[in-house]
């Protein structure tokens, strides 16, 4: 058992050796290597994806090796570092609005309010399920509610939190968009262009073919026969398939040739100067 | 209307008032909402915070690295570590290094995201201009008009659109011009058939709210 | 343009060759072979095309390329921003990973925040993810410095909101209509909230451009900014802007394999057709088939 | 001075209505239908019709489980769909039993959402908790659990929401199996979630008939299963519930959301008008001049 701190701590002083040693190497030769990881990194994936996979398991297997496995691992590997860097985002929002409050800025105490929700969620939320990752004695019952007849909510001061604010809050939130539609709506549909009116009358008959009311307006219309196509709720039906299905289908073909080129421009490294190297 | 002095009473009175303040950014934007704004994010980064923990890190690096005892995973945090090093000139380098191996993880997944999605649809493309729909007695001919006219006008939309999508050709032939004229304009057709498409969807949203507001909070709904 | 062809064919057939030779048993079933035909030739064709127009314009073959509509607004959107005082504010959107789409999200507005640092003018550029914003943080501070001015990079303007998307939603409109942005920027991933941020900017009456490959909020931007660059374009935008024969290229490489995918489906269709109006069996086999190039396996 | 700085004309008038109007008139035209109960007649379309034909063939003696997995985020759409359902089932006089799978909140709300319903039929006396329905709470659903679920209720289940032990529920009696050989008749899924992929992997080869009711923006997805008969009846959003609460003759929250639904699709489209009505003025006065 002692192997493992003494692996750990080898593990992390080869790490920084290597990042130090590193640091001396000139400029040319960190841009090498940030090339050739790029490279190495992104022929990985390719390799995984190019090589015929095993008929029997669709897995790809080079020199004894299962690459799809290996792929689970590496993913697991990116959303860990992915994972680390979220505090990164927090330092970020520290810093904002540490520093309206320190300068006293405008609309400072809405600042004050972000740090004591922020310190609220956090300590609520990790002090009651603390004791299921690290152990330890069992939290008091305003922090964790063991009650089974309150298994659906809790009565403690997360599901105050979250059931009472942070949920209301953000179904609001996403409820506000019931408004800007229709005020979008309004603004946009203006036949100005024969595109605006295009766009309006389309989304007008739409908008009918949704709601019993509008299919009130062509249910004069026999629901079988030849003129049946132009019931309102038809007619939206056949917009949405025959010319929104194709459409969308031809946008996707160019977006994902766009994706597709600029993953070969990065993954070969052509695209030097986009984001970093300009300096010198 | 039930008393706030109660949990669940609590928890109704939170969310209304929550939910009011929210919407009197709909008036104009002001004092209150600044106030649940801001609580809000706190809130919402605590919990993304809590989440991160929960289902990444712990699952698949606390427990592996110290209860599992794989010491590998130890080098992730080196990896994580470099990512700090944005906010120092000198080290920054090494922020760099993992950022570009991160991209190059990126791209390489972007193949394979390619063939899943769309290479597939280029096989589901080939339709027959010509749909003959056997009837009981023969030929139905309105409904092999409607199936072909259908097949007819997904081939138009597709090489209409995807011309209107070529960027280094220059549309001297009028052939050209006008087919990617036609895209953009059956484009067109297309948003405002997605935007007529999902007014529903957003007004049951704030149904929804007003059920909460009105029948929970308020029982004005019965 | 050869070069690169026949060095690929080689290469693949090399990798082929020593995969028969050495690799294990699967390798001799046709099956397998089948499998990888199956899809894997169309990207590898495609990544091909692409690459070797890329060469085409890096040996300084000519590439034209079409008008954007939207980004012919940057200089106008920065130039308003100087002479109102008031700042650019930019959402590279809310891809929930780094991925591509935030990438090429983050290549344009570094552009327009190297426009905006000749101006003197502030862009304040928010973002969901924070692997995005630890890229962006770096990128944008060595623009500055590239600009020679690191003093004017103020930390604070490159802000990751929240990784929840109506927090990020609320924050990024309060932000925008706080700020009173002079223009309003939106690039990258889009889901719902994307009429959110949209409708702020037209609240405080900024010039708005949007660019998205969310095909599905498109209308939404259509209906709220003064500019939408729409699906394809996106990619193309960088591009269009910079005029770097790499992207020219790049484009040149994507316009053929559009070409390719035309190509196809009309072949596809034509033989369709023969094959729905004569009933001939053989016809209605190879259809099937050659869909099967692109459907095939997993 | 041009006579439109005199009064105020009809472009500025029609075409520049401030914004905060407009959301008002949104917010009085989709609360009034549901304040005063007002439904419009609904045209009743086939999935519907086809989840009340199922359930008006079921068996008299057998139980029928309702999957409630929804939670406040789609509470407009789904909460109408459950207790419309359930007020069905009562009229058809068959037990039932609750069980949520997708988030621990929808025990609590389905439990409101049946006792409204069961108000709603005027029945708290024939609808005892526990002799005629149960609730048997929130599980984790992942695959070994459903495998057991599929194939033995009581066996994947031990207690109730209140901790009851199942075998002093005289409802769940004899229950264990589903399918015709079984003793549940039904299932049906009132989902804002993508649970139903996994009743037809685990309950499919049971042959119970699956039911679904869940939200506008997942039923295009659904259509085809419905065309194979592996769903029996389905539910589209909040115009399933009220096509369903048509079918009863019993408006409840849905047929009044609809309207409001109508009217407000009716008030963007007017708008529309208006606004429309403002360009051409200007454009009419423009060639006065």
């Amino acid at each position: 058992m002692l192997t493992f701190p003494i692996l750990v701590f080898a593990a992390l002083s080869v790490a920084l050796v290597a990042l130090a040693l590193l640091h001396q190497a000139p400029t040319r030769v960190k841009r090498a290597l940030t090339m050739a990881t790029t490279f190495l990194a992104g022929l990985f994936y390719v390799v995984e994806f190019f090589v015929p996979p095993d008929p029997a398991t669709s897995d790809a297997v080079v020199f004894g090796r299962n690459l799809t496995e290996m792929a689970a691992t590496v993913g697991q590997v990116t959303q860990v570092v992915a994972g680390f860097t979220f505090l990164l985002g927090i330092y970020n929002l520290v810093f904002v609005h540490g520093y309206v409050i320190r300068r006293r800025r405008e609309g400072w105490p809405n600042s004050v309010a972000f740090f004591i929700s922020f310190l609220a969620m956090v300590v609520f939320s990790f002090w009651r399920d603390w004791k299921t990752w690290f152990g330890g004695a069992n939290p008091p019952a305003w922090v964790r509610d063991p009650l089974p007849e309150h298994a659906a909510r809790p009565h403690d001061v997360y599901t105050l939190l979250f059931d009472g604010l942070y949920r209301n809050l953000e179904s609001t939130m996403f409820s506000i968009l019931a408004f800007y539609i229709v005020s979008a709506a309004y603004r946009a549909f203006r036949v100005r262009t024969g595109e605006a009116g295009v766009l309006m009358v389309v989304a007008i008959i739409l908008m009918l073919g949704q709601v019993p009311l509008g299919m009130a307006l062509t249910n004069w219309i026999p629901a079988s026969g030849q003129f049946a196509f132009f019931r309102v709720e038809t007619l939206s039906q056949f917009i949405l398939t025959a010319v929104n299905g194709p459409v969308q289908r031809a946008i996707g073909f160019g977006i994902g040739l766009g994706m597709l080129a600029m993953a070969l421009r990065i993954w070969l490294s052509l695209e030097r100067g986009t984001y970093f190297g300009q300096e010198e | 209307m039930s008393s706030p002095f109660t949990f669940e009473g609590a928890v109704l009175w939170l969310g209304a008032l929550a939910t009011l303040a929210m919407y009197s950014v709909l008036y104009r934007e002001n004092p209150v909402y600044r106030i649940a704004e801001h609580v809000f994010l706190g809130l919402a980064t605590g919990y993304g915070l809590y989440v991160i923990w929960r289902d990444v890190l712990f699952p698949i690096w606390y427990k592996p690295l110290f209860r599992e005892h794989h010491w590998p995973w130890i080098l992730a945090l080196v990896a994580g570590g470099m990512y700090y090093t944005i906010y120092s000139r000198r080290f920054a380098w090494m922020s760099r290094l993992v950022m570009t191996t991160m991209m190059g993880l990126v791209a390489g997944l972007a193949f394979r995201k390619f063939y899943g999605q769309f290479v597939p649809q280029i096989g589901a493309s080939f339709k027959p201009l010509v749909v003959l729909v056997k009837g009981p007695a023969g030929l139905d001919w309105p409904g092999t008009l409607f199936a072909s006219l259908s097949n007819v006008l997904f081939l138009v939309c597709l090489i209409s659109v995807l011309t209107y999508f070529f960027f280094t050709v220059e549309q001297r032939s009028p052939l050209v011009r006008r087919t990617a004229h036609t895209g953009r304009w059956l484009m067109m057709i297309a948003f405002g058939a997605m935007f007529g498409a999902t007014v529903m969807a957003r007004l049951s949203l704030f149904i929804g709210r007003l059920d909460f507001l009105f029948r929970e909070w308020i029982p004005l709904i019965r | 343009m050869g070069v690169v062809l026949l060095g690929t064919g080689l290469l693949f057939l090399l990798l082929g060759l020593g995969a028969y030779l050495w690799g294990p048993h699967q390798f001799r079933d046709p099956k397998y072979w089948s499998a990888f035909l199956a899809g894997r030739a169309t990207v590898g064709l495609f990544s091909v095309l692409i690459l070797g127009a890329i060469l085409h314009a890096r040996q300084g073959g000519p590439v034209y390329v079409r008008r954007i509509a939207g980004l012919t607004a940057i200089d106008e959107t920065v130039g308003r921003a100087t002479e109102m005082g008031r700042p650019i504010t930019f959402s590279l959107g809310l891809s929930q990973q780094l991925d591509i789409i935030a990438l090429q999200a983050l290549a344009v507005c570094l552009h327009v925040v190297r426009l905006a640092i000749r101006f003197g003018t502030r862009v304040i550029v928010t973002m969901r993810n924070a692997t995005v914003y630890a890229v962006a943080d770096e990128a944008i501070s060595e623009a500055y410095t590239a600009a020679g001015r690191p003093e004017s990079f103020n930390r604070a303007d490159v802000r990751f909101l929240s990784d929840r998307q109506f927090a990020y939603a609320s924050a990024a409109m309060g932000t925008i209509i706080r700020e009173k942005a002079a223009s309003n920027y939106m690039f990258g991933e889009f889901f719902a909230e994307a009429l959110i941020l949209a409708e702020a900017g037209n609240q405080v009456g900024a010039i708005q451009v949007a660019g998205t490959p969310s095909t599905t909020q498109v209308p939404f931007f259509i209906a709220s900014c003064d500019y939408t660059i729409i699906g394809e374009e996106f990619y193309g935008a960088t591009a269009y802007l910079t005029r770097e024969p790499t992207l020219c290229g790049s484009l040149m490489g994507q316009d053929r394999c559009k070409l390719v995918i035309l190509g196809c489906v009309l072949i596809g269709i034509l033989v369709a057709t023969a094959a729905a109006l004569t009933g001939h069996a053989g016809s209605v086999a190879w259809v099937k088939g050659f869909a099967g190039l692109f459907t095939g396996a997993k | 001075m041009p006579p439109s700085r005199r009064l105020p004309d009809l472009e500025q008038l029609l075409g520049r209505i401030d914004r905060r109007l407009i959301y008002l008139g949104l917010f009085l035209i989709t609360l009034a239908p549901l304040v005063g109960k007002w439904s419009l007649p609904l045209y009743v379309s086939r999935p519907p019709q086809l989840l009340y034909q199922a359930i008006e063939a079921l068996p008299p003696d057998k139980l029928v489980v309702i999957a409630s997995n929804w939670d406040a985020g789609s509470q407009a759409e789904t909460r109408p769909q459950l207790i419309a359902l359930v007020r069905h089932l009562i009229r058809r006089n068959l037990s039932f039993a609750i069980i949520c799978t997708a988030y621990p909140t929808s025990p609590q709300l389905a439990q409101s959402a049946v006792e409204e319903a069961i108000r709603l039929e005027s029945a708290p006396d024939r609808w005892p908790y526990g002799t005629r329905w149960v609730n048997l709470g929130f599980k984790l659903p992942d695959d070994p659990w459903l495998r057991s679920f599929s194939s033995s209720i009581t066996g994947a289940v031990k207690v109730d929401v209140h901790n009851t032990p199942l075998a002093e529920i005289p409802v769940l009696r004899g229950v264990k199996r589903f399918g015709p050989e079984g003793q549940v008749s039904m299932l049906i899924d009132i989902t804002g979630s993508a649970t139903i992929d996994k009743w037809y992997e685990f309950l499919g080869p049971t042959k119970v008939k699956i039911g679904l009711a869940c939200t506008a923006v997942m039923a295009p997805e659904q259509y085809p299963f419905l065309d194979s008969g592996q769903l029996s009846g389905l539910l589209t959003g909040m115009k399933g519930a009220a096509e369903y609460e048509q079918l009863l003759h019993a408006p409840g929250f849905a047929m009044p959301a609809m309207a409001g639904q109508s009217f407000a699709h009716l008030y963007i489209i007017l708008l529309i008008l208006i606004g429309n009505v403002a360009v051409l003025a200007a454009r009419t006065r423009g060639r006065r001049r």
